[in-house]
């Protein structure tokens, strides 16, 4: 068994080191569209993290001071719910101290200066508004600004639907040219670990026929073929990985260094988010090693 | 040991490379397989290790119809058949040992019989002080008996020898035809493909000649012709 | 002359079928570098026009009317020049009618709503004012703020040192990452134009063994490699060409499907600078199709 | 037309190749070289067509020092020197046609010489019904005419021969024998290696023999010994 391993492992290696050139093509292609796959994933949770305080259709947020008694949150409430043409009740919602500040923690985490600011004594509460889909947008504006001199402590009212839009859209735009990107490299990663594969077949064909005229099982000579292309896969995904972590370590680090109050605070992904994106990138890339090096060995065993 | 019946193959709709083929071979026997050139020597021996699969007729091999074989059985079918070629088949950046180490390697044989194993056989062919050399620097006929000891490492029942003295010169070759009639004598079968009329005049064994893909002509302690 | 034509067409085409997966990831993966090499120029560019109003240090802009007299500019420019400790005097600048409809075609030109709006007659003039280098920020607010009032037809003053900083920091990030994934795409195309031709010339050594033998010379036997190579980056370079055209197309209707006054209406490019992007880009796909095959035809002619 | 003067040629530090070899082939001379496997035939063969060169000694000709030619003359060299190999080196997917016409091809012919001198050589060589066949649909021997019609095409001063005869049936090996003669007759100077003993026998021509690098005999209307 150990002679058997230390075999695979002996001409994995050789072949490896032969095809240098390929192997290394593979692997960086495999790397960048890993990459650009990790970045994308990033980047639209940064999107998300900026667009979470507008998710599920609110598109109006009213700002009640902290101090405001339930009793005067009961007439904002009574306020919001007395338009049930305009705004969608069942969907109005409440955000108290504490989901506040949890919220607050996603929106500024790239921004900790704002963030210091906020405590349990002075954060605004807020009612988040789901407008019915079919109330026109000047209806909701007049009645929006309405509140803000009529009722008791609500500090403001912001209603940034063009702002949303727009986010909206980038997001989408984003999505399709990185994907489409990412897509395309995965496929030449692919077709690049098939053909080293099938080089390094290639190169050993010599060794191939002797093995097969002495007997050996085709699963012993295809292994370290498929081993290799696995591997292939793997270190373009650790590479990957690398660069993933680090780019975003270095967006998050300039994020923090804008003025605060840029508008980019809540683009910063935090929490092990990363760490699940990574795994992905490295399950991806054996995957993606597998299938190259598999159909490789399996096609060109027989020539 | 080896049987066929009725065998034809052709590659292509115009070449019928081996036609009707039907002959026995007997434990321990040595058989020459004669002919010009393309009239289906390699052929048939390539029929015999499962190389190639016949339209018609059967071929047995140590008592089993290879034909129907399984793909998976076929590398244990290939255990115990060794080959031999004229261009020696030698992997060029593995030496002498490694060679022959290499054929009980890839079938899983342990170390220590890998150890004990290679230098009997490489004594056995004479080439006992050249183990650490590579192929380039040994003669063609050196190279050839390398090949046979990779063959015969295994204790084969047959060995398939296409044109084994093809490359080398008359001495040379006729050095190799005492070890594989030395390898004959201790119970191998050995059936081998050649145009060198000297050496089959020489041996006076079963001569089967081919002409075109038909067997002309099958006869014990045959020569040349 | 004719028959030496043909020879050479004849063998690259057979060439570049015979070793299709090669040639396609080869081809892909310099399609991609180039694409992303393309919509790389292109970004900075929208960046750069966003921040062309704030070129050359002008950190603060004073509007003022259409129908200002020039006695009443003159009341501007000298409250402007009274200061200079913290403006820089000799870098003060006037924008009339003209040059601000000339700016506000760059600005506005993903936004042709605003840009509808604005004419000869009621476009704000501009005075583009570079600080000081060690003048204060307090300072500046400080005189800024007090203009609006004390000036005459002035409209607005703008003095958004924090948007600029958070655009030229995301210009910068932008471009490096940008850049990297394009080298390290590159650097990968020529590997792998490289490898195509070693790989054609390995799959020919038979032919190049007898060629050299009947007495070719050894030009007559490279051409058709490195034409081979020249082409993969020349096709590679003409699907990134159509990429990044139709990119920009798509981005500049996204952009104009944006809200009127979103921000991003300077992010468009327009006039012949993509037709400069493609045409650099199909000038370094060949370049990289030559470097690759080039190299690889001489080093493996001798074997 | 072909001199060596004192040449040495080693691939390696262990094996000379080539010890300090001289003779001279004198033009439309007919010379084989025999020696056993590892000899320096092949050696020889290709230090005088430059694809090798020798370390010391000097190798002339056509009347030109060929060691110390530029690389760029190579090709102009080899335009005068034909060359045949056991295994024929033909292109598999060409035809026999097209095989003989890519020698004319590759040194710039136009078409229209090409449309004439192909057709001839294939006559020459027998094969004249044959031009349209690729070379799987030929038997052995017939592709050792098509690869001597390449080689001849060009009319060259010079043909080298590394056993032409190889891989043939003896039948098939004294009609390739037979051409090479009818070509030397026409004033081509003929080079070859062998190690075919009844051939040499069979022709009586110019026999140089070597061993392990050395010429150990240089005789005219000589046998293989
Ligand atoms: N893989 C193949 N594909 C197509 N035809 C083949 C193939 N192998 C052999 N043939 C044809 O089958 C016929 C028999 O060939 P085979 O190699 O068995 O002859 P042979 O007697 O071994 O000849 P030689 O003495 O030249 O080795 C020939 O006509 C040959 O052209
Ligand atoms: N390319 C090479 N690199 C290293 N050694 C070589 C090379 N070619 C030949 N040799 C060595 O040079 C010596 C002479 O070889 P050569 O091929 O000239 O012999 P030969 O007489 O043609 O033999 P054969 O009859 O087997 O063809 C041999 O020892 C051989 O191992
Ligand atoms: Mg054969
Ligand atoms: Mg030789």
């Amino acid at each position: 068994m150990f002679s058997r391993l230390s075999y695979t492992f002996r001409e994995m290696w050789a072949s490896l080191r032969r095809n240098f050139t390929l192997t290394a093509a593979a692997i960086i292609t495999a790397a960048v569209s890993l990459f650009i796959l990790g970045l994308t994933l990033l980047v639209l949770r940064g999107f998300d993290n900026q667009l979470s305080q507008w998710s599920g259709g609110v598109e109006l947020i009213v700002y009640v001071e902290n101090d405001a008694t339930p009793e005067q949150l009961q007439v904002v409430r009574d306020a919001l719910e007395s338009n049930p043409a305009v705004i969608d009740v069942d969907k109005l919602e409440y955000l108290d101290v504490d989901a506040s500040l949890a919220e607050a923690q996603r929106l500024f985490a790239g921004d900790p200066e704002t963030l210091q600011l906020l405590t349990a004594e002075n954060i605004p509460t807020q009612f988040k508004v789901v407008p019915q889909p079919d109330a026109s947008a000047e209806l909701l504006t007049e009645i929006a600004s309405s509140y803000k001199e009529r009722l008791p402590k609500v500090i403001s009212v912001a209603f940034p639907s063009k702002q949303i839009d727009v986010l909206s859209t980038l997001r989408g735009v984003v999505q399709f040219v990185l994907y489409l990107i990412t897509l395309i490299l995965l496929f030449s990663a692919v077709l690049l670990i098939w053909n080293t594969i099938r080089t390094a077949m290639f190169a050993r064909r010599r060794e191939i026929e002797v093995m097969k005229l002495v007997g050996a099982t085709n699963w012993f000579i295809r292994v370290p073929f498929m081993l290799e292309g696995l591997i292939q896969g793997l270190v373009g995904a650790v590479f990957a990985s690398g660069g993933v972590l680090t780019a975003n370590w270095y967006w998050t680090s300039t994020v923090q260094s804008f003025p605060p109050d840029s508008g980019f605070g809540a683009f910063v992904v935090t929490g092990n988010y990363p760490q699940w994106v990574v795994f992905w990138l490295i399950v991806l890339g054996m995957l993606v090693g597998a299938i190259g090096s598999g159909t490789a060995a399996s096609k060109f065993l027989d020539v | 040991m080896i049987k066929l019946e009725n065998v034809t193959k052709s590659y292509s709709t115009e070449v019928t490379a081996l036609q009707d083929a039907s002959f026995d071979v007997a434990k321990a026997e040595f058989v020459f397989l004669v002919g010009p050139s393309g009239s289906g020597k390699s052929t048939l021996l390539r029929l015999m290790n499962r190389q190639e699969k016949p339209e018609k007729g059967e071929v047995w091999v140590a008592g089993r119809n290879i034909n129907d074989m399984p793909d998976a059985k076929v590398p244990h079918l290939r255990r115990n058949i060794g080959n031999i070629f004229q261009d020696y088949k030698l992997l060029a950046n593995k030496t002498v040992f490694e060679n022959v180490a290499f054929a009980l390697e890839v079938i899983g044989r342990p170390k220590h019989v890998i150890r004990q194993q290679v230098p009997a056989v490489l004594d056995l062919v004479g080439l006992s002080g050249k183990q650490e050399r590579f192929p380039h620097q040994l003669s063609g006929g050196e190279q050839q008996r390398v090949s046979i000891a990779r063959a015969f490492v295994n204790r084969p029942l047959i060995l398939l020898a296409d044109e084994p003295t093809g490359n080398l010169d008359p001495t040379t070759g006729e050095g190799i035809m005492r070890l594989l009639d030395r390898i004959n004598k201790t119970g191998t079968t050995v059936v081998m493909a050649t145009h060198d009329q000297r050496i089959v005049n020489m041996m006076r064994k079963r001569v089967i000649q081919l002409d075109r893909g038909i067997i002309v002509r099958d006869q014990a302690r045959g020569v040349y012709e």
